[in-house]
């Protein structure tokens, strides 16, 4: 099972802190699940089609969009960070 | 929360209460007997931070990632410790709804020249700033904004990729 | 001892007595509402000064030119604020007899924005190492001994110079 | 009168922390006084002789060798600074 985790911006356009989610078929790297993401959330793709910066981390790591998911990963998206 | 390295004290927080900047100056200087510097930095809420809104902040809501948090910070404390030599290091940043004056986030480090005390405190305030999973919102009169990240904030970040 | 600036709070103080970090933060924070960064540094007596003598160090002594020094340091810190935008500043300088572990210098900067306030604590910092009439006579087992300037202070110097 | 400070090692060259001097006929300059003292204090002429590097202040503002020196003035020489 697939963890989704949403912050800050992402969290409040998707109304929601996460979900759980098999991996589907035909997903096997970030770039494949935002495209999921997108055909399936209208949200998730209402923010990139407004060109907003989302950002995505793999197992609490900032992984680009070629970066390879599996079955118990976690993954989350969220704005350009702005701590200090 | 805390993190601790083998190498040299390192004290990682990331917490809703209040720190103190005297008590946490005096713990550096106990956990680094031979210290020479010791630089601490100190981030406040201040009551605007788009000057040209003009509008003045009520309050300041943090929100971050807990683990990754914690994760990356440690990470940033070790990259310090590739470059200068510390002996103590100590970060605290606080979550949650913060108004104008309150402190924010902490950054202390003790070695034993102040040039290396010195860089080692700016980097990792700089690397805290742009690569820890931190988002502020700001509230005024006319509702809330998620703050972006400034331009300085990542040439800050080319600066040290540089040396 | 204190002098005072007009545009920005300055306190310079030179003194035998020791200091309280903690309460100068404060301070220093009471004293610039509205400032989102403050930039301490403490400087402590170490047990040696030149590793390679392998002496251990009983006891630093400060002397000064009492005048001449808060009257440098004020020059210092008000070269600084022609660099930056600063709010408050506040430095200590022990004098007399110090044993390893002591605290002996404090600079303190308050500002609107981070990099202001690191870059002018280590800028006063630079400066008062090399520029402010102090000097330090290093007791050990076999006698005293001046402390001469380092080669690092200077080119800490020129580093200023060339921005 | 002209006062003179000395500070540190050349304090401790010296065995004296300063004295007053009628500023003589042919000392318009620091370097004026640097030849006078060296010439009347085996000490201060010592200090030089050493390689010693002695800096010189002229009413609390470090000097050149070139800086005029008045009747009223207060001139210290000592060794590079050290503090922090």
């Amino acid at each position: 099972m697939l963890r989704i985790r949403y912050f800050a911006s992402v969290r409040e356009a998707m109304g929601r802190e996460g979900e759980g989610m098999e991996l589907p078929a035909d997903v096997a790297t970030v770039a494949d699940l935002i495209r999921h993401l997108r055909a399936t959330h209208s949200d998730f793709d209402r923010l990139h089609a407004n060109g907003e910066t989302v950002l995505a981390a793999v197992n609490q790591t900032v992984a680009g969009p070629g970066q390879a998911l599996g079955e118990a990963d976690e993954i989350a998206f969220f704005p350009p960070m702005s701590g200090g | 929360m805390a993190q601790t390295s083998a190498a040299i004290n390192v004290r990682i927080s990331v917490q809703h209460e209040d720190f103190d900047v005297g008590a946490e100056y005096r713990k550096l200087c106990a956990q680094a007997p031979g210290a020479g510097a010791v630089a601490t930095f100190c981030g406040l809420v201040r009551d605007y931070y788009d000057p040209d809104q003009g509008e003045a902040v009520r309050e300041l809501r943090l929100e971050h990632y807990p683990g990754m948090t914690e994760k990356r910070i440690g990470e940033i404390i070790a990259e310090a410790e590739d470059r200068w030599q510390l002996l103590a290091a100590r970060v605290i940043h606080r979550v949650g709804a913060l108004a104008p004056g309150e402190q924010i986030v902490f950054a202390g480090v003790a070695s034993h020249h102040r040039h290396e005390a010195f860089a080692a405190a700016g980097f990792i305030m700089d690397y805290l700033k742009s690569e820890a999973p931190f988002w502020k919102k700001q509230i005024t009169a006319s509702g809330g904004e998620w703050i972006a990240t400034r331009p300085s904030d990542a040439r800050a970040l080319r600066n040290w990729e540089g040396r």
